[in-house]
Parts: structure tokens; C-alpha cells; sequence
């Protein structure tokens, strides 16, 4: 209603999501973010899963070409395999967005959730808790790229505060992920008692240092700083005496809903900008506990800006129903 | 032969444990905080759930069999008992249940398809293997199981881990020291000796042994092959899902998650167990000490800061080197020619 | 006999502490069959081996045509013109494969041969192999569906065609009647005339005394005993393979005890004929007959690996059709069947282990194996069946042929039944230890109803009570073993006379 | 037996195939856009990769064998062929020759473990695994490797993957439509139609079924057992590194986190390919059958926009029930009883 060509006739525009990532709740709430979304401007929408094959993921976007869809979301990838098709789809007059992988290509809008600020927000609460002089323990696994952007920002912050000693490097992604890194966490603490803080830029990775840190019963002494947010998270960050203090995220489900929506301003001729950033939100253990809030939720009515990002928005823009 | 105490069958013997003992005392010197008992318990505690499973893929390797589809067991009874508590809102007690229930079907299941239909074993439990990935996943729509979320219906879950359940999973009795051992290491203690009190001491396991060197002679002298061989598979199915529960009680939530680097940890626990004291076949006590392996290896290298991908490598490496040497060895002295 | 084909002197062996083989001289000729006798375990085969490039040896040397012949792998045997064909028949076949492959097999190991095969060619020249040796069979078939004599017989077949120069047959009849066998003598004979050099180990007189131009005799790894003075003095060769005079069998027919076991209308399969029998207690009663003519299959029923067509069978009285083996051994029937190494033998177990397999559930306490008592079981089960072993923690694999056999039999004899059944038990054992189970065999008889199974009628004539003649699935003849007239069973074995002139010759 | 046109004998050879032609009516139909060339292309796209690993690990089971680390080394050739292109700035050629090479060694290399030291092979195999995965990821620290990237020394990678390497992975030739087929899928039907050859037509493959059905008689006839178990696994080796060379032209980057799935999904595929024409035992054209028949299957659940959960459980649950009524039937025919 009131939404300008094409989107004002519902069903008639197709669009689709091309993922490389699917599995774990960050990407089932982006998956959730973007079906709502479609569903509020009424487009029709199609979903491939590549499962993290990326050779895979440049032919579906191909597929998406060939189905002669309207607009194509890139969801994560890899630059090198994804440019050319990025490329084909642009020239087929596909309007496309990307998220969280740069396609290098200027008719694309990059979204992003800002890895890097990620990691800068809730390292600056880490210095705040503990000032800015202690010993370390960083879970890192190298070569995936969002942990690759975080760790930049550590690399900073390591770099700025001389205090700050990285006591131990570790962390795996063997599955199930939680679980192999409270067996590591455990040998880290066990090697190095005077660790008091635990930067875990991964909630799987927060979760696994804080089994380790449960059972080494050290609650009290070490502080666990991380990234992105679930329900499972939440309750984990409150249960009493929880040594997981603050973790710093995006909602997945707002990132979704802001994919679809540059690509709808896209497809009625506007322009969403280059770059749209969605901004991370800094929730605190305290914070939780004071609301008491139990899921994602009760967090989002609780704090507006986690609820909604006020990005990608046009007047005539309809918001999927709360 | 028996009686030849040469360098060589001692080696064959005693080569793997020495190798193991070296290990610990290079990790005592060289990794601060390795040696203790504290240090110890997390090794038994790091390798409790891969471990039980190793030693349930055992009894099929026993029967020559495999078991593809114990990851996807211990990952599917994660989701379930986190189903049946926060959702279904059902006490420990039933949910523990309903995990070892679903174990002993699916190795049933995959019994049956090996037996009756003549599925090779490997093929009918990968199916198994992607049925369960995929099942798993379908009740919550691939989403994590937590107190507080929200159900595909809306509502929100208001069940909860009781901490009856989250015992199995994090209690530790006092043993000397205070809160010293978790309760998964007892189970995987008790499940050893368990599986090895079957597979070496009782009539059974010798059955079972029999049909995997030749089944068509063991059904010939009156053993019932078939009910031995789907027994191979239940006892792996509930030994999965046993592991599926401490995983869940460990986590204290459902979490989606693949299971394969479970499966092939379990698997080369099994295998480096035919290296242990010389056996050159699958047994209970040369899983859990392959189990055993691992977990040091893995715990000395964390504790020695060892970037996550020299873990691997060491590990392989190790293997191979024990593996080389314990073969070469036995083999030889085995036979003279081919 | 002019040129030596090969001349071994001062060959040696030993498996651990175990001399198997010790300082053997012994010469092959051209155009000779010389036929080696010794008792079970005397090392026989492990000669072979040595000789055909699967062990090495520890000493001495081997001369082939003049030439050091130290063969490594089999591969290199081949090249020499030494071709074998192995006491294990599995070892001769491989099951996956279509008979033709099979047949083919050097052919296909032959680094000369191309590189692509052509399937029709192969078929063609399979056929002609299995001609020579009148296998009748389809040769696209696979081999896992052939039974033990026809593995045997291809294994042969192919060995034949391999143009041998030397050429070792190794218990090449254990799973023969006498009609394949005499085949087979045909074959020989030939190439005996193409001056191929053969070596032939048996433990059957009947062949010795039809092929052999010359017999040497092994005991205890050494050479005993040569003899090569026409004609033969095969007591002289018994003798000098055992170290004392073998005595003579005589069999004193028992007393009939009640009827165990009653057949009546029993039909093999589909239109096969009726079959009535009645076997009594401490009865031992032989069935004998051609390959192929049903034996197997009436053992397979009474054991309950497959069913009659038609028919009932009635065990003291009570009607009895057991579905599996393990039904049947909780009647009381026990079988051992024939075809040891698929049938029988657990190859990773020892001796102990295999022995005491099938009644496992009676030497355990809930379930626990009572150690100690398996452990003394299978001591005095080595004694009573003469098993040439270290101890009973053998790995079965290092036994002789003929020990093996005598443990997967032993087994059955742990415990008294009803009725046992043996199928082919003497099958590779040798004359002497053939003689002493067949006493202890009937020493046993009392307590049960015995039935063996024999394709010789030597065996048959010196353990049982009754012999049966068995053909086309049907009973034709029946003979109390008391002063019997041979001939008359081979008659009823034939089954019609052209045959027998060949049989009897 | 062979000349019985019976009902189940029709159904045990083509049951399979028949299976596979309705799911392709039924996507046909219910998913839009399956039908077309276009989407066939795809289909023989994604499942290049897998099946050509698959074509391998067919050669090991042939011989009785199996091979565990084709997946590592296909990510090892991956790696390699990046580290060669951009850091060292080799040429295409050099980077596609070494990882060929790098493919034969692992293979030499897992061979003579198994023939030469008796290591079991699914023992030797897992350790080169985890050996391979460590190894891949030392060179570079676990970064991935990218054109621009910073190496540990500090400094620039300057190299780039050249357009040379990038067409192995991304040039489609003409045929009929324009750019309609890559040169991957090309490099699959010819490894695939090579490796029928070797194993049905030549004396070579025939010795190699032989020794896979029974090693000794095998030997004893004079086949050189230990050179074709070798050969198998240098087959396997390097035709997982012509995977790996395909992943890394089709990522231009040597990407640390791709190919997790591979072993799976290649396993499953020349297991897959025992049921294809009532084989039940391994062969290639199976295998490639079997590649399609997982590729046809997320095809179209791709385009019927089912959930990846789905995706699982349907491939587990189609490829059950097919091999239950393949083996089945096969396994009833054969015998009547011992
Ligand atoms: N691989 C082996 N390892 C250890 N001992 C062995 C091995 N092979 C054979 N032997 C031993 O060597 C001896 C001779 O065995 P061999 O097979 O040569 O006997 P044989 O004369 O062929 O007997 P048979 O008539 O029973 O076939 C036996 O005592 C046997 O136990
Ligand atoms: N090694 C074997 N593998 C499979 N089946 C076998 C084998 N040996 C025997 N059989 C089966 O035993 C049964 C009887 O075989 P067959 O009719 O050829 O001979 P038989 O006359 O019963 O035995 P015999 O040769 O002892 O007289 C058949 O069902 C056959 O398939
Ligand atoms: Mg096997
Ligand atoms: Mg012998």
C-alpha cells in the first residue's frame, strides 16, 4: 500500500538470498530477519544454501540469474568466488546487495554488522571493568573472515594499552564448537592461573571459556568479554555468579530485515548508499539482570536500538509486524 | 611364541604405552601446570564423551562392522533430552531416558538394515548419519534450544536444565582432593570397564569376536549372528546417546551442531586402541587408552600455547609414528611371508 | 631320467622356535611324479611353500634347470615355470570374480599380457581350460557361489594351463570324488609325457598307488624315507612316514542301540527322490557317493542350514525341523561340516578358542567363560585328536592343514549329542591320525547316533557300521560293513556300469 | 541366473535408476526451474568436485581399502596451489604440476604405510588426515591465502591467482547454448570415464577387484598385490589433488574453511554407487551415478526452497530406502541358504 513500482503490486517482484552460512542460531534469525521483512513488502522470496561450499554459492547465484529474479542478497562468502557472479548478476540488471562480504563492486551496497566494531566495544567495556593493565586469554581461530576483522581490533588494543599481556592464544572450531573449547579453555586456566580476562569474540567460543571457567571455579576471578547474542546466550550471561560479563551484538534478525530493505529501495530506484552499517549494541551482564530479561525478546523491547536499526528506511518503508 | 620375551614382541607390547608414558613426562617438564591431578582429571574429562562413543563404535568394529552414525546420535540425543526439558518441560529423569530409548532404536535401526536388508554397514549408517542431521534440526526449525526462546507457534519455552540434569554433566565428587572428578568421567570409566568385561570376559563378546573373523563359521557353530551383530549396533546407539547426554548436560543448552568431529575423534580412539599391547584388533581397553592418547596429547599442546593447527599435526603425526612402529612390528613377527 | 628338474639340498625352515624344515635333500626329474608323503604337520606343505616363493627359506639352496632358483614372490616362481596349486583352496580362487576370470587369472598376471582384456576372448579360453579338466559350469557365474570341489577344480584347471615346468600339487583331491580324481590322473599323465617334473603330496593311498612314480616320505621335517624300485613298496612308505608299522582297522559292528533318528520321504530338493533311513544309537553309519550327489545337502537339512523339500524327519521320536544350527545343537544335533576354511575355521582365534566355540554357554557362570576349565577342555581335546601344536594358545592360521581340520572336528566331540554329524572329516588328515579319530570317533559312538560323510569309500570302510551309498539325491544302496564286497559299492556309487569299468580300473 | 528376466531381477539392476528418473520427473514438475540444460549443467557443476574425490576413494575400496584423507588432501592441494600462485608467484602450470605431485605422494605415501608397515587402512589414512589438516595451515599460521594478504615475515603477497589457473575452474565451453559447460565438469566425465576404463576393461582393474576379493589368492597367482594397493591409494591421491586444484580455481583464494564436507559427501557417493545396476560392490560408473544422484537431490530441494535441514534428512531418507530395496532384493536372489 502506498509503496512505489514494482513493489506495489505484492508477489510480482521475486527475490533471492544466496547464503554460504546457514547453520547455528545467528544465521536462522538472519534467515528469520529477511523472511519477515520480504513478507512486509510482499516479495517473493527464494532461499539457496550453498552450505559453506563457495564454488557452490557463485553458481546458485547463476541459478538466481536464471529464474530471472528482481534482487539477489549475497550473504557472507568469499570475494574471490563471489565478484564475477557478483558481477553477471549486476549485468543481467539484477539489483543486488551483499552482506558481510565485499564483492568489490560499486553498483553493489555492502551491509554489514561491523565486525570490527564488534570487537572495539567490548574490548573498551574490558578496559573500563579492569583498566587497562592484565593478563589475557584470547580465543582466535585465524582465517575466518569476521574472526579475522575482530581480531583487529585486539591487535589495536593490544597495541595501545602495553598493560594488556596475551597470556594464551587458543581456541578450534571442532564440533560441537562449545564443547571442544571449555576442553582447551580448561588447560589454558589450569597453565595459567592469573588469567583475568577472557576476550571470546564468538558466543560459541564464549560459551565453551565459561563451562571451563565453571568448572575451574574461578567465577569470581576472570571476566569473559564476547561477541553476538542468542537466547541461550542470555540465559548463560545470568546465571548467578556468571563469569560472562558483556558481550557486544547485532540482532541477526535487524541485519536481515536491513538486507531486504536496501535491496527494496534498490528496486524502486533509490540509492540505500554504499556501505550500511548496522550498528552493534553493548549488553552488559548487569544490564540482563536489571531488566531481567530472559530472551531476544524481551532484549529488543527492552532496548529499542538492538529492536530496530534506524537503517535502509523510507518513508513508504512497512516494518515486518512485531 | 608366547613365551618369547625378545625386544621385539616387548616393543610390540609395550611400545604404545611407552610412547604414551614419554608424553606425560615430557608434558610434566616442558608444560607448566601438565602434571597433577587436577590436570589428569581434565584429561579424563576432555575425552569422556569422545571416549564413550569410541568405545561403542568398538562392538561394531568387533562384529566387523562400522558405525557412521554415532556423531549424529550424540548430536541428536543433545537436541532431544534439550527438547524434552525445555520444551516438553519433562523432569531429568524422563529425558534421560527418552535419549538412551532413542539410541537403542536408531541402533536398532541400523541393526535391522545391516541384517535383514544386507545394507553394507558403512552405507546403511551414513543414511542414518543424514536422516539424523537432518531430524534433529526439523522440530525447532535449525534453531539452538535454550530456557526463554521462542517457539515457531510464538510461545515462549519456559522450561528449564533442572539441576538434576545438569549434574550428570558438571558434578564432581571429592576423591582426595575436594570436587575433584566429574561425573562424566565416571561414566566413561564405568562404561570401559563395562564394554571390556563384555567384549574379553563374557561368552558373548567372544561370539561376537568369532563372527567378525568369520560369521558364516561362528552361525555354523550355533551362534546367533544376527542378534549379535544388531546387539553391536544398540550398544552403540546408547553409548552415543550417552555421550549425546553429557554433551547436553555439559552445555546446559540444545545446540545445533554437526557431530562429525566426534565421529572422527571416536573413530581414531577406536583404531589407535589396535595398537595398544599389541592386540592388532578392536578392544575396550585399547579404546579408552586411544582416548586417553588423544586427550594428552591435545591437553599438553593447549597448555604449551601450541597454535590450534600444530594440534592436528602433532596428533597425526604422533599416530602415524605409533602406528608405523607398532605394525611394522608386530607383522613381522607374525609371519614369515606375506 | 636324464637331467634333474630341481635339486634342493640342505633347505631349512623354522617358524620361531618351531623347526619345520630340517636339512632336506630331495631331487624332482622330468617326465616323474613324485608323490611326498608325511604325517600332518610333517612340514609338506611348508616345502611347497618355500618352493613356490611364499616363505623364504633359512638355509640351503635350490637348484631349478641348473640355476639358483631363490624365488621371493609367487610372481617369481611363475617365471621359473614352477606353478602350484595350494592345500587351502581358498587360497586358489578368488570369490568375486567370474569363473572365467578365475581361470584366467595367470593371464592376467602375466606382465606380457595387453593391457585392455577383452571379455569374450577370456570367456573363450576359460572354456577350453575347464574343458580339460570337464568342469561344466558357466563360466560368467561367480566363484562365491561354487561349492569347495569346484573351487578345486578350477584352481587345478588353471594350473594346468599355466605350461608348467615344474609343477606342485598340494593335496590337489582332499575335496574330490573319485570320479574328478580320476580326471585329474588323465591330465597328469599327459604332462608327465611333455616331461613336466610334478610334485605330488597326498594322503590318500588310492591316489598314490595310481600316480606316483616314485615316493618319498618327510617325518618331522626331515626326509625319512625314498622309494623308487618298481613296484612300489607302499607299507614300506607307510612305515617310514610314521616310524612304525600301521596296524590294520578292523571293525567290529556294534550293537544297535534305539532309533535315533528317522527319515521318512525326505526329498533333497524339488523332485529329487524319497529318502528313508533309520540311525540307531552307537551306530556309526557312513554315506559315501559322488560329488554332488546330495550328501552335503542332507547334512545342510539335519542341521538346520536349509530346509527339506518334502518329508519329515523325527529325532528320538519327536518330530523335529530345526530353522537354524543353533536349533539343532539345542536338540542335540551337531554338525561339523565340510569346507574348513569357509565353513569352520575362526582364522583370528587360537586353537582354544576354536575349539570350544560352539558350547561356550555350558564352561561360563552367567555368562563370565570360566577360563581355567576352557583352558584344561582344550588340553585334553589336543590329546585326544593328536593336534601337532606348541599349546593351546596357537594361533590357529600356524597349524598344518591337517591339524586345523582336526580342530574344527575336535570341537564338535566336546560334548555328547544326539546325533552327530560329519561332513568330510577326514579331509586332509593323514592315514595314521584318520585312523586313531575314526577309533576314538567310535569309541564315542555309545551315547549318540553318528553319521559321517565321506566321498572315499576307504574312509567309509574304516569307521563305520553301515555304509550308504548315495546318487542323484537318492539312497541306492546299503552295506553292512562286515566282510563287504567292494565292488558292489562302487557299482551303487556309479550308478551304472560304463562308469565303473573307469572307477575300478 | 543371469539369463532370468524376472521381475526382481529387473528391479535390482534398474531399480536405482528408476529411482533416480522419477525424482528428476518429480522436480521436474514440482520445482520451477529444474528442467533445462542450464540446471542439468549445474547439477554435473556441483557434484564435479565430490565426484571426482569419489572416483578416487572407488579405486582404494576396490582393493579392500579405504581412504580417509582425500578430503585433507584436496584442502592441502587447495592451499598449495594458492601458497604456489601467490606467495611464491609461480605460474599456473608449476602450481597445477606440484599439486599433482603433492596428490601422488600422500598416495605413495599412504600406500606404503598400509603394504610396507601393515598399518590398517583406515588407521594410516586418518592419521595422514589429521597430519595434512595441521600441515596445510603451518605455511601461512591458518590464514587464508589471498592475493594482497600479509605474511608472517610482515611483508605483501603480491602473486595472484592468473587467468590461466582461474579457467580450470571457471571457463564453460559452447555446446549448443553459449558458456554452457565448465571445464570442471568436463574434467569429471573424463576422470570418470578413465577410471571405468581402468577398472572394467583392463587387466589392471580386473587384478585390482581380484586383490580387493581375496589378497592371498590374489598373491599366489603372482599378482604384485603390493604395487596395486599402492597404485589405488596414489589414484585416490591424486585425483583428490585435481579436486583440490578445481576448489582453488573456482575460489580464487586458498580458502582455510572449504572443504569440510568433502570426505562425506564423496564417501557417500561411491557408496552410493554400490547400488547402481545391482553391482553391491564398488565401481565407477556407480560412483558417478551416485555423485548425480546427491547432486539431483539438493537440486531440487534447492529449488523447492526447502530448508537446508530438510535437505539432510531427505538425502538420508532417499538414499535408505533405495538401498534397502537394492540390497534387499540383490541379497535374496543370490542364495537360497548356505
Ligand atoms: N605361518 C606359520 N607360523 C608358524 N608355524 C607354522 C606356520 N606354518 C606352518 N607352521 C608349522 O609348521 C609345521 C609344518 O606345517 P605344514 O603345513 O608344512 O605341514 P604339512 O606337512 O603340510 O601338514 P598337513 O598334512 O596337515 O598339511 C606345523 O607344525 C605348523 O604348525
Ligand atoms: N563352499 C561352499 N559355499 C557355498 N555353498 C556351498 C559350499 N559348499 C557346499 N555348498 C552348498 O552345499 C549344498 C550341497 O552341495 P552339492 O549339491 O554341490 O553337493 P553335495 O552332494 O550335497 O555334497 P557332496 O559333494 O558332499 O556330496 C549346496 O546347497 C551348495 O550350495
Ligand atoms: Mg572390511
Ligand atoms: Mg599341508
Amino acid at each position: 500500500a502506498g509503496m512505489p513500482a514494482p513493489l506495489d503490486d505484492p508477489g510480482k517482484v521475486k527475490i533471492a538470498l544466496v547464503r554460504y552460512l546457514s547453520t547455528g542460531d545467528f544465521f536462522q534469525a538472519y534467515l528469520g530477519g529477511v523472511e519477515s521483512q520480504s513478507e512486509a513488502i510482499g516479495v517473493d522470496l527464494r532461499v539457496f544454501d550453498s552450505r559453506q561450499d563457495a564454488a557452490l554459492q557463485a553458481d546458485m547465484v547463476d541459478q538466481a540469474i536464471a529464474l530471472g529474479v528482481d534482487g539477489i542478497i549475497i550473504q557472507h562468502g568469499l570475494t574471490e568466488s563471489m565478484k564475477d557472479a557478483a558481477q553477471r548478476a549486476v549485468d543481467a540488471g539484477i539489483r543486488v546487495v551483499a552482506f558481510d562480504v565485499n564483492v568489490e563492486n560499486s553498483a553493489i551496497p555492502q551491509v554489514e554488522q561491523s565486525d570490527y566494531m564488534l570487537g572495539k566495544l567490548a574490548l573498551e567495556q574490558a578496559i573500563k571493568d579492569n583498566g587497562n593493565s592484565f593478563k589475557a586469554g584470547y580465543v582466535y581461530v585465524p582465517g575466518i573472515a569476521p574472526l579475522d576483522r575482530r581480531d583487529k581490533a585486539w591487535e589495536e588494543v593490544k597495541a595501545a594499552n602495553p598493560g594488556i599481556v596475551e597470556t594464551a592464544v587458543f581456541g578450534t572450531l571442532d564440533n560441537p564448537i562449545a564443547n571442544s573449547n571449555a576442553n582447551q579453555a580448561r588447560s589454558v586456566l589450569q597453565a595459567n592461573p592469573d588469567i583475568t580476562v577472557m576476550f571470546a569474540p564468538y558466543d560459541e567460543f564464549a560459551k565453551g571459556v565459561k563451562i571451563a571457567v565453571d568448572e575451574a571455579g574461578l567465577t569470581d576471578q576472570i571476566d569473559i568479554y564476547s561477541a553476538d547474542v542468542s537466547t541461550a546466550d542470555i540465559s548463560a550471561m545470568r546465571e548467578p555468579g556468571s563469569a560472562w560479563v558483556a558481550t557486544v551484538a547485532t540482532n541477526p534478525a535487524v541485519v536481515g530485515e536491513v538486507c531486504v530493505r536496501s535491496l527494496a529501495i534498490m528496486l524502486t530506484g533509490g540509492d540505500p548508499g554504499r556501505s550500511v552499517i548496522v550498528p552493534p549494541t553493548l549488553i552488559t551482564q548487569a544490564f540482563l539482570n536489571e531488566q531481567d530479561i530472559k530472551n531476544m525478546e524481551d532484549l529488543g523491547s527492552k532496548m529499542p536500538q538492538f529492536q530496530h536499526a534506524d537503517v535502509a528506511m523510507t518513508e513508504w518503508m512497512p516494518l515486518p509486524k512485531r | 611364541m608366547s613365551n618369547n620375551f625378545s625386544i621385539r614382541n616387548l616393543s610390540i607390547k609395550y611400545g604404545f604405552l611407552v610412547l604414551l608414558l614419554v608424553l606425560i613426562i615430557f608434558f610434566s617438564i616442558f608444560a607448566s601446570g601438565f602434571a597433577g591431578p587436577r590436570s589428569a582429571v581434565f584429561i579424563f574429562q576432555s575425552v569422556a564423551i569422545t571416549g564413550i562413543l569410541a568405545l561403542g563404535v568398538t562392538c561394531t568394529l568387533v562384529v566387523d562392522g562400522f558405525d557412521l552414525s554415532i556423531g549424529s546420535v550424540a548430536t541428536s540425543s543433545l537436541m532431544m533430552s534439550a527438547y524434552m526439558l525445555v520444551i516438553l518441560e519433562q523432569n531429568a529423569f524422563v529425558a534421560v531416558v527418552a535419549c538412551l530409548l532413542m539410541g537403542a532404536f536408531v541402533g536398532l535401526l541400523n541393526g535391522l538394515l545391516i541384517v535383514k536388508m544386507k545394507v553394507p554397514d558403512l552405507l546403511a549408517t551414513l543414511g542414518m548419519m543424514f536422516l539424523l542431521i537432518g531430524l534433529q534440526r526439523v522440530p525447532t526449525e535449525g534453531r539452538s534450544i535454550a530456557t526463554g526462546m521462542r517457539l515457531p507457534s510464538g510461545e515462549v519455552a519456559d522450561g528449564i536444565f533442572p539441576g538434576s540434569f545438569l549434574w550428570i554433566g558438571r558434578h564432581r565428587f571429592d576423591f582426595f582432593l575436594e570436587n575433584l572428578i566429574p561425573v562424566p568421567v565416571i561414566i566413561f570409566l564405568v562404561v570401559a570397564v563395562l564394554v571390556w568385561i563384555f567384549l574379553e570376559l563374557t561368552r558373548h563378546g567372544r561370539l561376537m569376536y568369532a563372527i567378525g573373523s568369520n560369521e558364516r563359521a561362528a552361525s555354523l557353530a550355533g551362534a546367533n549372528v544376527n542378534l549379535y551383530k544388531i546387539l553391536a549396533y544398540v550398544i552403540s546407539g546408547v553409548t552415543a546417546s550417552i555421550g549425546g547426554i553429557l554433551l547436553s548436560a555439559r552445555l546446559g543448552r540444545g545446540d545445533i551442531a554437526s557431530g562429525n568431529n566426534l565421529l572422527l575423534d571416536s573413530v581414531a580412539a577406536a583404531l589407535i586402541g589396535f595398537a595398544v599391547l599389541g592386540a592388532a584388533k578392536p578392544n575396550a581397553l585399547g579404546t579408552a587408552i586411544g582416548a586417553l592418547f588423544v586427550g594428552i596429547l591435545l591437553q599438553g599442546l593447549t597448555m604449551m600455547n601450541a597454535p590450534y593447527y600444530t594440534q592436528d599435526f602433532v596428533k597425526g603425526g604422533v599416530l602415524v609414528i605409533a602406528l608405523v612402529f607398532t605394525f611394522a612390528l608386530t607383522s613381522r613377527s607374525r609371519k614369515g611371508g606375506h | 631320467m636324464s637331467k634333474i628338474a630341481c635339486k634342493i639340498r640342505n633347505l631349512e625352515k623354522s617358524f620361531g622356535p618351531n623347526k619345520v624344515l630340517r636339512s632336506i635333500d630331495l631331487d624332482l626329474f622330468p617326465g616323474e611324479v613324485t608323490v611326498l608323503m608325511g604325517a600332518n604337520g610333517a612340514g609338506k606343505s611348508t616345502l611347497v611353500k618355500i618352493l613356490c616363493g611364499v616363505h623364504q627359506s633359512d638355509n640351503g639352496t635350490i637348484n631349478l634347470f641348473g640355476k639358483l632358483f631363490k624365488p621371493r614372490r609367487p610372481a617369481e616362481a611363475f617365471q621359473a615355470g614352477v606353478v602350484t596349486v595350494h592345500q587351502a583352496i581358498n587360497d586358489g580362487v578368488v570369490p568375486d570374480l567370474s569363473v572365467a576370470s578365475n581361470l584366467m587369472l595367470d593371464k592376467l598376471t602375466n606382465n606380457k599380457a595387453g593391457f585392455f582384456i577383452a571379455e569374450g576372448v577370456i570367456r573363450s579360453e576359460a572354456k577350453k581350460i575347464a574343458d580339460t579338466m570337464g568342469l561344466s559350469l558357466d563360466v560368467s557365474l561367480p566363484v562365491s557361489e561354487l561349492g569347495v570341489a569346484d573351487r578345486q577344480l578350477i584352481a587345478i584347471a588353471r594350473a594346468m594351463a599355466r605350461n608348467p615346468k615344474v609343477l606342485i600339487l598340494d593335496e590337489p583331491t582332499s575335496s574330490l570324488s573319485a570320479k574328478e580324481a580320476d580326471r585329474l590322473f588323465q591330465v597328469l599323465d599327459r604332462l608327465r609325457n611333455t616331461d613336466v617334473a610334478i610334485l605330488y603330496i597326498s594322503h590318500r593311498m588310492s591316489d598314490i598307488r595310481e600316480i606316483a612314480d616314485k615316493i618319498i616320505c618327510m617325518r618331522d621335517g626331515s626326509i625319512s624315507g625314498t622309494f623308487s624300485t618298481k613296484p612300489l613298496d607302499y607299507e614300506g612308505a607307510v612305515t617310514a612316514m610314521l616310524g612304525h608299522k600301521m596296524t590294520e582297522v578292523d571293525v567290529k559292528i556294534a550293537k544297535k542301540g534305539e532309533e535315533i533318528l528317522n527319515l521318512s520321504n525326505l526329498a533333497l530338493s524339488d523332485q529329487s527322490p524319497r529318502i528313508n533311513l533309520s540311525v540307531s544309537k552307537n551306530e556309526v553309519v557312513a554315506i559315501t557317493g559322488l560329488l554332488g550327489s546330495g550328501k552335503t545337502k542332507l547334512a545342510s537339512i539335519l542341521f538346520g542350514v536349509r530346509k527339506q523339500a518334502h518329508g519329515t524327519i523325527h529325532l528320538n521320536g519327536q518330530p523335529f525341523s530345526p530353522s537354524s544350527p543353533r536349533e539343532a545343537i539345542k536338540a542335540g544335533v551337531y554338525m561339523s561340516p565340510k569346507d574348513r576354511a569357509s565353513n569352520a575355521v575362526i582364522s583370528d582365534f587360537d586353537i582354544e578358542k576354536n575349539l570350544t566355540l560352539p558350547f561356550l554357554h555350558s564352561y561360563s557362570w552367567l555368562s563370565m567363560l570360566r577360563f581355567k576349565l576352557l583352558r584344561k577342555l582344550a588340553k585334553d581335546k589336543i590329546e585326544d585328536m593328536g593336534v601337532i601344536c606348541q599349546s593351546e594358545g596357537d594361533e590357529i592360521e600356524t597349524l598344518s592343514g591337517g591339524n586345523q581340520q582336526k580342530v574344527v572336528v575336535g570341537r564338535w566331540l566336546m560334548q555328547s549329542c544326539n546325533l552327530l554329524v560329519l561332513d568330510e572329516p577326514f579331509q586332509g588328515v593323514d592315514i595314521k591320525a584318520r585312523r586313531d579319530i575314526g577309533d576314538y570317533i567310535r569309541q564315542t559312538a555309545g551315547s549318540r547316533a553318528t553319521i559321517v560323510l565321506v566321498a572315499e569309500l576307504d574312509e567309509a570302510l574304516e569307521i563305520a557300521d553301515r555304509i550308504l551309498v548315495m546318487n542323484e539325491k537318492s539312497l541306492v544302496g546299503e552295506h553292512v560293513n562286515d566282510n563287504v564286497n567292494v565292488n558292489e559299492i562302487l557299482v551303487d556309487i556309479a550308478g551304472n556300469n560304463q562308469l565303473l569299468e573307469q572307477v575300478s580300473k
